[in-house]
């Protein structure tokens, strides 16, 4: 345990961050999910890190884990799928194109 | 004779010499992956050869018989002559990844051999999620082929991959629900661990005989897995001249056509470590060094028996194959994995004893094989009655 | 410490990344290059490539997909329970067994939508 | 001491590759990116000593759901166009929301107090996790297989061709 725990939080954050410009800023909405994939990666790296140096013998921190792969297949497939009906009709997948429910 | 204790005798005597232990180990880590870098790498060119040769010899050809006593310096010649050959690079391809996609075929097929439990306790690494890890790299794998494949810029190259993808997406399912039976039964997921848990009967306790119907499933979704025929659409000359690999020469090609033979042991080792008890045998607890010998012979029976196959079979329809998998396959798997934990669980509380447990395992494999085969034979005799040019769709039953 | 049961892993991972690299960089060296344009043209028998190569997919392809992952998910749920298994008791194999049943139904489904149907 | 020299190597390679994934202009060399990010961190759940999930963090990521990604991109065809990868007008804000969000979370968990333990995983880690999925956590773990029908069942109606 020669890695103190605030390494893997600041790089579990830079991840985060990361994954969150990636979603605000890009405009292609497969490019948007990238980018919550990769905030989802971060709290992943998180779980881990807080169950290996705070509760190491109670495995939750890793089931957590398990769960959280669970959703983010379950949000990327419904999301892809989303995209390309959409793309299907519209023959674009950009977000600030997608504006069919404005007012 | 052992080989794990002239892997001890060696860190003992590295120890004696006053080297501090993180080098130890790190020497040890370091010789453990040449010796086993070495080996599949030699390995590659002896089956290529032996390949080479069943297939001939099957379909009553010499096979290769020019440079050297049988044949035998084939591999190397042709070694040789990728070496040297020009490579091309399509000008529309993308290049990094076009470079990266042979590296990534490569790699992911050695990391496999890092796992592999040669005998008792010989293995490079001996890790609790052996199984998992198995089926990680060979994710990956399929990762390499989409590069591989996109990065041609070729219509072919394109469409190639991604049948190729689709199909060893598919069939991953039926082996990991398969691979899940000797695990459940072991309680581990390490391979040297299985491969102990089959020593009854004298070293002959094997999962094949309780588990017989999972083996065959194994055995056909390997074949799928590794890309052979009957299932090598991937290389349908005559649909999609030659799958995601087209655009590529020389030594580039080489390693995917290496990756492929290794591909191929590795599944043959794989289904002897689960199913044929890998180095388990008669007199192996006495004579450790006997292990090596089984497991070698085990694996090179899978790989002659893969071999056969793809020397003796026509190709299947890629969309065959797909309904073939997810109609009967998965359901079947499902089957065998529920069917062989609730009887494991009942003999379990009832405490009955090994041979009751393994007898209707058996029983329950045979009962689920003739279900689906008989299910199957049906659709088929249905479908030929209705002059369908399908021969192979099968329906849900009517409930 | 389990990570440094891994130490071989890491050394095998570097080893084995790196020799496809070095014998690559090492035939670069050694074989002959007299690229020219119909050489380095995209191969398509012989006959001139129309269009660009990146050409769209049919959803039949993401269908497939999307049926593996679920399952594969499955797996990963699988695989820690069939280490327990000698440790659970009957009712952990019911929820499993419930567990296996519900996407045993969504793979009915997406037979009945004809989702597994190779067009 | 080796340890902090593996972690720094990879948690920067593993950034870098992240950084990539979110400015490369092709798509497909993003999602490529991605499958670097999330290698890199199956290495570190290793060196975090739950190998079980490094190689899970493999299976799912790398083999399902970067190649969910990458059938998508190819479903929808002029996303591998030049464009595809761009961003929109509001880029700079983003940079500046995402730096700010990251100092503040930063300084936020170098604040926070830990109650550190220092004890080894216990050996049959991977036996823990699955008692733990059919009995604590069972209701979790039946509500997972119902999400996953339900994204299957809607996926597939959103994803056919009619």
């Amino acid at each position: 345990m020669t890695v103190p725990l605030s390494w893997y939080l600041i790089f579990a954050t830079a991840l985060f961050s990361i994954g969150f410009f990636g979603v605000l800023a890009r405009r292609n909405a497969i490019a948007v999910l990238m980018g919550v994939e990769l905030m989802l990666n971060a709290v992943n790296v998180n779980l881990v890190a807080f169950w290996r140096y705070l509760t190491p013998t109670d495995l939750s921190g890793q089931i957590f884990v398990v769960f959280v792969f669970a959703v983010a297949a379950a949000e990327a497939a419904v999301g892809l799928a989303l995209m390309i009906s959409i793309y299907r009709t519209r023959k674009s997948i950009n977000v600030d194109e997608l504006n069919e429910l404005k007012l | 004779m052992d080989l794990r204790s002239i892997g001890e005798a060696f860190i003992a005597w590295l120890q004696g010499l006053g080297i501090p232990q993180g080098w130890v180990l790190l020497i040890n880590w370091l010789l453990g992956t040449l010796i086993i870098l070495g080996f599949a790498l030699t390995l590659a060119l002896v089956l290529i050869w032996l390949e080479r040769k069943l297939a001939g010899r099957i379909q009553d050809r010499l096979g290769p018989n020019r440079v050297g006593p049988f044949g035998l310096l084939q591999p190397i010649a042709d070694a040789l002559k990728l070496l040297t050959k020009e490579d091309i690079t399509p000008a529309d391809a993308d290049r990094i990844t076009y470079n990266l996609a042979p590296i990534i075929a490569v790699f992911h097929i050695l990391m496999m051999f890092a796992v592999i439990p040669f005998a008792d306790r010989v293995v490079g690494a001996n890790i609790n999620v052996g199984v998992l890890y198995l089926m990680a790299f060979g994710a990956l794998g399929t990762m390499a082929m989409l590069m591989a494949g996109w990065a041609s810029r070729n219509k072919y190259a394109l469409l190639g991959g991604f049948r190729v993808v689709a199909q060893l997406f598919s069939y991953e399912i039926p082996i990991a629900m398969v691979m899940m039976i000797p695990v459940l039964l072991v309680g581990s997921m390490n391979l040297n661990e299985i491969a102990r848990g089959q020593g009854s009967l004298f070293g002959l306790g094997w999962f094949v005989w309780v588990m017989p119907a999972a083996f065959l499933l194994y055995l056909v979704a390997a074949l799928a897995e590794g890309e052979r025929a009957p299932f090598d659409l991937l290389e349908a000359e005559s649909e999609i001249v030659a799958g995601y690999n087209i655009e590529y020469s020389a030594m580039k090609f080489a390693w995917f056509y290496l990756a492929f033979f290794l591909n191929t042991w590795i599944l043959s080792a794989v289904a002897a470590t689960l199913f044929l008890g890998g180095w388990q045998g008669p007199f192996v607890d006495r004579i450790p060094a006997l292990g090596v010998v089984y497991f070698f012979g085990k694996t090179f029976f899978m790989f002659f028996l893969f071999a056969w196959i793809r020397a003796t079979f026509p190709r299947l329809r890629i969309d065959q194959m797909m309904a073939f998998c997810w109609k009967v396959l998965v359901p079947m798997s499902l089957a065998l994995l529920l069917g062989a934990a609730i009887l494991v669980k009942l003999g379990q509380q009832l405490a009955w004893p090994f041979a009751v447990t393994g007898g209707l395992l058996f029983v329950m494999n045979v009962v689920v094989l003739l279900v689906t085969l008989s299910l199957l034979g049906r659709y088929t005799r249905t479908l030929h009655q209705q002059q369908n040019k399908r021969l192979f769709t099968p329906e849900l039953p009517r409930l | 410490m389990i990570a440094q049961q891994y130490g071989l892993v890491g050394v095998f991972a570097l080893i084995a990344f790196l020799f496809p690299i070095v014998t690559l960089a090492f035939t670069w060296l050694i074989r002959p290059k007299r690229p020219n344009p119909i050489k380095q043209s995209t191969y398509e028998c012989g006959i001139e490539t129309v269009g660009d190569a990146w050409v769209q997919f049919r959803a039949q392809y993401y269908l497939f997909a999307l049926i593996f992952v679920v399952f594969d998910l499955e797996a990963i749920f699988l695989f820690p329970f069939a280490v327990a298994f000698n440790k659970v008791g009957w009712f952990a194999l019911f929820e499993a067994i419930l567990f296996v049943l519900m996407l045993f139904f969504g793979l009915i489904y997406a037979w009945k939508k004809g989702a597994l149907e190779w067009q | 001491m080796v340890g902090q020299v593996l972690f720094i190597l990879v948690a920067a390679i593993t950034l870098l590759m992240a950084l990539g994934a979110v400015v490369a202009k092709n798509l497909f060399h993003a999602a490529l990116f991605l499958v670097g990010v999330f290698f890199g961190i199956a290495v570190l759940f290793i060196l975090l000593d739950a190998e079980f999930l490094g190689v899970a963090q493999i299976v799912i990521y790398i083999g399902a759901i970067a190649t969910l990604i990458v059938f998508a991109i190819m479903l929808s065809k002029n996303v591998m166009g030049k464009e595809a990868g761009a961003y929109n007008r509001n880029w700079y804000a983003a940079m500046a929301g995402a730096v700010f969000l990251f100092l503040l979370l930063a300084w936020l968990l170098l604040k926070a107090p830990f109650q550190m333990v220092s004890a080894d995983v216990p050996a049959d880690a991977i036996t823990q996790i699955g008692q733990g999925l059919v009995g604590t956590y069972v209701v979790p773990f039946e509500v997972a297989s119902v999400l996953l029908l339900v994204a299957l069942v809607g996926a597939i109606m959103l994803a056919r061709e009619r």
